[in-house]
């Protein structure tokens, strides 16, 4: 056998081990979960307890779930971004590799900033209205804590 | 109800006049912004907080000065200022500041106008000059202030009529930040390059969230005249901390004023605000002057920004608490403790140079040549300033509490330097009766 | 957060062997919470950060000093110290600190232990004393206390093995923290009392979250050894700033050591990590030495208290980020500025103190009356035990930064005013050639 095809195999099998390590975890811990707009399925892994129990507390808990604030408004990239993290939440949950505490991915900052907007962009016309150029104006830098306060 | 809050939304910027380059009237920029505009009016209220805001002290108005209300006068509050800032201007008239509806006035009534011949320099800060600047500069922003800048005060005066508004720190059309004043366009300029960043334009490279500090650095920082053209500098060419700026006043061999007890070539600091906030853990954090001082309020179903610029311990709530989630009280009382600190080292730093300043006058009154004093001299120029730096800066102390301290610590050594660099170890005998 | 505390509480503890009152020995515990003991060991582990850690240094074991590794002397990196502490135990040999598993014999080793006979009360901090204590005082842990005070070290020591241990933080049985230091317990109260409140029993007046900074308080503060029962004794009875615990050791007309070179009745401080902190904005926002030197970390499901106690700056992650989204280099670099401008004003107060020193030399040399001595070395007294609450203190000034700086600017005044009681005003003719 040529050494390029062992390690196309040995390429393969890790890929197909990680998706499968990946995806028994998103079916186990009910990864399907990321598919409804129940606060509580995060939860559904004790990591996200914390952030559960935070938006419990916060003055959002009766106007906006966790995808409200952690998926884009369209239906395409709503999906896309819950598989996204579902899968690769279950992965780095299986293998345990992700930082700790969490810390929020500029990508999905990004969205969550946004998200602010789908609810909030009449009473931050004002303020939106004079942006410095495409600098977008951060609202988490102020209002950290409206979906988890301390 | 809420349809209607929200067709208000709709629509802000809804413009009921055309506003222009030219347009310097806040009044007629009010009625396209009514909610901004009418705080803006509110910069008259005086209150005084324990080291801020200001207190309205009624006088009779004169021809020489009309003003029937001022604020009170830190002179009285504390003479030793008079013996620091003896043979200076300062030392005959110095109040609290107070609200920006107050600075045309306030400047052209000082004593100090009185006490000396001011330039047209002095304008940058106390009036609307964008207007002014372009007219006389024929369209030229630079030029216009570089002619007022050398203008004696009282005729420069006459180009002005209005304090800081509207049009000194917006655009007329987009409404966005924009920098008008050619003395912080080459100070930030200097700044920058002496951080390796070479030609800053701040109105193009600076973001958004720097343009919430640069619109008030643009006056509240630390300033000199240079030369005959009375050209207005920041003094950052080398930094901005007050190490760096005493270094870059050494080096051109710049002096305010001659002290008249001691003779010193002596350094007059002016509100080093931003120079100092620099310094501080929320200009780390991208905290700008204007998310304290400017919080944003709802107004209806406008988020607006408070036009009514005042102390944020006027206005805790919206002025700390969406980032500081504690009570009231104990946010005020952490200030309260920043500022007490700072305060107690001010006093104990000012009594130790006026115990030098005693000094360097005992020994030239004993007849001792001046060539033996700059020692001495030199040693209080550099604690008058480092003292007047947090002195004259106005959160006393809360912008950067540590540094402020600090550089208050080097002061009292400055001062006990320069007493020490006049006395010697007394030969026993004489010990008992010198000890004091 | 309550919810957390909720979720550990629900931590299954696995009970492999029975605790009680009597179990010193921290591997047993180990057998029910390995998690915490493996942690626990680590704190054999030597780094070094820029101003904390410590580096290992290997030497040659002897017959009386056997350790193969120690850390880095102090008094080699600044000789100044050498100076400031002249005549006591200290200017022999004054190391960085280490981990917590060093404790007992750095201590029976150090060559402070050859320059003075020590007293048994040391233990109190360097060792696992709950059980001898109790041994001792047939069961009350007090008297055991009074009689170990007294006892010549070498006596105390053989009655001890183990560093701090889990005993000496945990009761056997709940697991829950409990104040085992009498000294900690008596020093509280009378802070307490300072404060109002009427007999305050640490261990049942105290909340969760204050024990989680007691805990640590029982050591980390300064103290000394009153009268011939050597009695352990936390000078906090007017209060816990540095200006209330020299009014107390004023009052009680304590001294340390008397030095050596100029005579003043000096005091050394020592360790004052509980009274700096307290003084700053992590102690007012109810932050414990736990939650930065002992942060939770995951452990599968559940979360724990990292065991391995060590300077936060080797940990920033669970250390900070828990409350701080600021990237890691971001927060070292706050910590660095506080550190680095503390540092500098050591330095400045450091010769302040070395230059009053040298002086009060110069006049009992030329035979000066120890009378007229008295106000310089008062002054020595003030400005070195200012001087040493932040030096001996172990944060460099990050525990309370404003507070770190204030209490050393007052230190440099103290040495000042300390000199100028030495000199007088020169008569002009010698002036040149005197200055210095
Ligand atoms: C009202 C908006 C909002 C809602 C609802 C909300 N979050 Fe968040 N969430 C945020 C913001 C804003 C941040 C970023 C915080 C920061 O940048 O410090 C965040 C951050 C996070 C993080 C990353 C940790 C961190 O601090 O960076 C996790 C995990 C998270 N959220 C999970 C959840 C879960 C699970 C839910 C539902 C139970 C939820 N969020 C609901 C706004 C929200
Ligand atoms: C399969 C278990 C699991 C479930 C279910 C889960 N999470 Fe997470 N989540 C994780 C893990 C593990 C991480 C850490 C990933 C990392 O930081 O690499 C994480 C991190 C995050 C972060 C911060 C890191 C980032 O990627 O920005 C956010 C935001 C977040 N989750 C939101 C959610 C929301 C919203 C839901 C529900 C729709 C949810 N999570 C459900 C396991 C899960
Ligand atoms: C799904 C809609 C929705 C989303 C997404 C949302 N909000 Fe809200 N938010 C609301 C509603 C509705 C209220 C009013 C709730 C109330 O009055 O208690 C509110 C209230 C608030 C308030 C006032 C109450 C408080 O907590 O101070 C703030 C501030 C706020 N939102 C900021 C944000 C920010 C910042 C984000 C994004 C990180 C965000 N919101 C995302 C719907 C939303
Ligand atoms: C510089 C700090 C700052 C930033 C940035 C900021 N806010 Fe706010 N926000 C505030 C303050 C202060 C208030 C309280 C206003 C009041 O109490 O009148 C507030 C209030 C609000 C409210 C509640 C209004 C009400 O009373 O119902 C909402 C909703 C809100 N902000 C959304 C946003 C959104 C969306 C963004 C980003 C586009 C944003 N904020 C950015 C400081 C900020
Ligand atoms: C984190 C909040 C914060 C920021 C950011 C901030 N300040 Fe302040 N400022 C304060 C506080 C608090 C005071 C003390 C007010 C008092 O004592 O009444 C103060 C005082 C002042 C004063 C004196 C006010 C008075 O009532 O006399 C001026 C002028 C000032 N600041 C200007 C600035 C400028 C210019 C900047 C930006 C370079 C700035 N501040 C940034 C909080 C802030
Ligand atoms: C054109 C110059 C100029 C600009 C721009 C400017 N200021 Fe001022 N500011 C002044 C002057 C002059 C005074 C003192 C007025 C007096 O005492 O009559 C003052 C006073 C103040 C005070 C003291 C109010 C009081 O009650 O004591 C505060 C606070 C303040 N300014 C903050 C700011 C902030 C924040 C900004 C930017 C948003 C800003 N300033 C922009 C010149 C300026
Ligand atoms: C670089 C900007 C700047 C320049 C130039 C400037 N000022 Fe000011 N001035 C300020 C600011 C900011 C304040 C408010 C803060 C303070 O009072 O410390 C102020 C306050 C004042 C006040 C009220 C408080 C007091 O000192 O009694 C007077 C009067 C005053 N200035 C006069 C003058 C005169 C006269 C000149 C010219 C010699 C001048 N100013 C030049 C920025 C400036
Ligand atoms: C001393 C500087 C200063 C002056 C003078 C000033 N503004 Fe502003 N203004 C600001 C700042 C800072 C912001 C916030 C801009 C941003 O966040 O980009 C702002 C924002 C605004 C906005 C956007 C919406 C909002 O409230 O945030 C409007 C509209 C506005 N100002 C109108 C006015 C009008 C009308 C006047 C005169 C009556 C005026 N401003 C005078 C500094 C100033
Ligand atoms: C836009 C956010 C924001 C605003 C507004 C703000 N702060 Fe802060 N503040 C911070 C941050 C960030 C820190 C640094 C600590 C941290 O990272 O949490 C801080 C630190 C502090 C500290 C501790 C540091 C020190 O200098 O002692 C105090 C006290 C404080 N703030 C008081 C205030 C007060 C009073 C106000 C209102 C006048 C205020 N802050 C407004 C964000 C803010
Ligand atoms: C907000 C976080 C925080 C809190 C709370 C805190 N510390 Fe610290 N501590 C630090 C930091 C940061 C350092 C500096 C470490 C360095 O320089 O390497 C430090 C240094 C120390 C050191 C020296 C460590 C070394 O490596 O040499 C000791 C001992 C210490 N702290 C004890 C305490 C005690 C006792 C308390 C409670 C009374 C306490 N700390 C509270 C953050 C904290
Ligand atoms: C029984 C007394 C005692 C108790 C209780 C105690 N310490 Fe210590 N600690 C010491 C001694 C002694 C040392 C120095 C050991 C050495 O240098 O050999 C030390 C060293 C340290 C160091 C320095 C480590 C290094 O690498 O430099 C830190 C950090 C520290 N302790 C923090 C704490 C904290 C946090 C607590 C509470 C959770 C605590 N200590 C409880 C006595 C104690
Ligand atoms: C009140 C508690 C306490 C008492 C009593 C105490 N220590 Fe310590 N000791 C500590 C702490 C905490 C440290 C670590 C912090 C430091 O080194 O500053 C330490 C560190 C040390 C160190 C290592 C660092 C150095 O100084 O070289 C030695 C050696 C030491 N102690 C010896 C002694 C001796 C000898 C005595 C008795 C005269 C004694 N200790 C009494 C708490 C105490
Ligand atoms: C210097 C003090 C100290 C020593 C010594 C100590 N601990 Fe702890 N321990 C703590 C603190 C502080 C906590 C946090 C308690 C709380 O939050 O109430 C803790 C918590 C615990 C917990 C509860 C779960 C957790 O991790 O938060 C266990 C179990 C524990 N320790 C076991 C031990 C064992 C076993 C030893 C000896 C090998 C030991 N401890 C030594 C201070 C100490
Ligand atoms: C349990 C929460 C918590 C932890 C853990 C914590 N901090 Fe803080 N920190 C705060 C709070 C609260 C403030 C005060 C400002 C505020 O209220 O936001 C603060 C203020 C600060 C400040 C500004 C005040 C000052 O003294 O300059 C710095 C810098 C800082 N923290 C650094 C750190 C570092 C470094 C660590 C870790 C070694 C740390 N903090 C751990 C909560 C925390
Ligand atoms: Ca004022
Ligand atoms: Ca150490």
């Amino acid at each position: 056998m040529k050494a390029t095809t062992i390690k196309g195999i040995a390429v393969g099998s890790v890929l197909g081990l990680a998706i499968g390590i990946g995806g028994y975890t998103f079916i186990y811990a009910k990864g399907a979960s990321y598919l409804t707009n129940n606060s509580a399925a995060c939860a559904n892994c004790h990591i996200m307890q914390e952030h559960y129990d935070g938006w419990i507390k916060s003055s959002h808990r009766s106007v906006a779930s966790c995808n409200d604030c952690h998926t884009p408004g369209n239906m395409v990239g709503k999906y896309w971004t819950k598989a996204d993290n579902g899968f690769f939440h279950s992965l780095a949950f299986t293998t345990g590799d992700f930082p700790d505490p969490l810390r929020i991915k500029p990508r999905n900052r990004k969205i969550t900033e946004n998200a602010c907007l789908k609810c909030h962009k009449d009473i931050a016309h004002d303020i939106l209205a004079v942006g410095q150029g495409s600098e977008p104006l951060s609202c988490v830098r102020c209002h950290r804590e409206v979906g988890h306060p301390k | 109800n809420i349809f209607e809050r929200k067709q208000e939304a709709k629509n802000p910027f809804y413009r009921v006049v055309e506003l222009d380059e030219y347009t310097s009237d806040p009044a007629i920029w009010g009625k396209n912004f009514p909610l901004q505009y009418d705080d803006y009016k509110k910069t008259v209220d005086q209150v005084r907080t324990r080291y801020g805001g200001s207190e309205a002290f009624p006088r009779t108005p004169t021809d020489a000065d009309p003003r029937s209300i001022v604020a009170q006068s830190r002179l009285e509050e504390d003479p030793r200022l008079k013996t620091m800032w003896s043979g200076y201007a300062f030392a005959k008239d110095f109040r609290e500041e107070r609200g920006h509806a107050y600075m045309l006035d306030d400047q052209t009534y000082t004593e100090r106008q009185v006490a000396a011949q001011q330039p047209g320099a002095c304008l940058h800060c106390h009036a609307s000059v964008y207007v002014p600047y372009k007219k006389l500069g024929e369209g030229d922003l630079m030029k216009g202030w570089e002619k007022m800048n050398k203008m004696p005060f009282q005729e420069a005066r006459q180009l002005v009529d209005h304090p800081v508004a509207c049009i000194d720190c917006h655009d007329a059309e987009t409404m966005q930040l924009r920098v008008t004043r050619p003395g912080f366009i080459e100070g930030i300029r200097a700044l920058k390059a002496s951080q390796g960043v070479k030609d800053f334009d701040v109105n193009k490279h600076a973001t958004r969230q720097e343009m919430r500090t640069y619109a008030c650095a643009q006056c509240h920082v630390e300033y000199y005249f240079k030369g005959q053209e009375k050209r207005l500098v920041y003094p950052w060419a080398k930094g901005i901390k007050v190490d760096e700026i005493l270094a870059y006043y050494d080096e051109v061999k710049h002096k305010d004023w001659t002290h008249a007890e001691t003779g010193a070539p002596a350094l007059k600091a002016q509100h080093p605000e931003f120079e100092l906030w620099s310094q501080g853990v929320h200009a780390r954090s991208g905290v700008a002057c204007a998310d304290c001082h400017m919080p944003y309020k709802r107004e209806g179903a406008h988020k607006i920004s408070d036009h009514h610029v005042r102390s944020p311990l006027l206005n805790i709530n919206r002025a700390c608490q969406t980032c500081h989630k504690w009570p009231e009280e104990e946010l005020r009382a952490r200030v309260r403790t920043n500022q007490d600190r700072t305060y107690k080292m001010r006093n104990l730093a000012m009594d130790a140079l006026i115990d030098l300043i005693v000094d360097i006058k005992k020994a030239r009154d004993t007849g001792k040549a001046e060539a033996d004093l700059a020692k001495a001299q030199d040693f209080q120029r550099k604690a008058q300033f480092y003292l007047d730096f947090i002195e004259a800066e106005n959160s006393m102390g809360f912008h950067a509490p540590q540094e402020a301290v600090r550089i208050l610590g080097e002061s009292i050594d400055f001062s006990r330097k320069g007493q020490m660099s006049l006395r010697k170890m007394e030969p026993p005998a004489t010990v008992s009766r010198a000890v004091n």
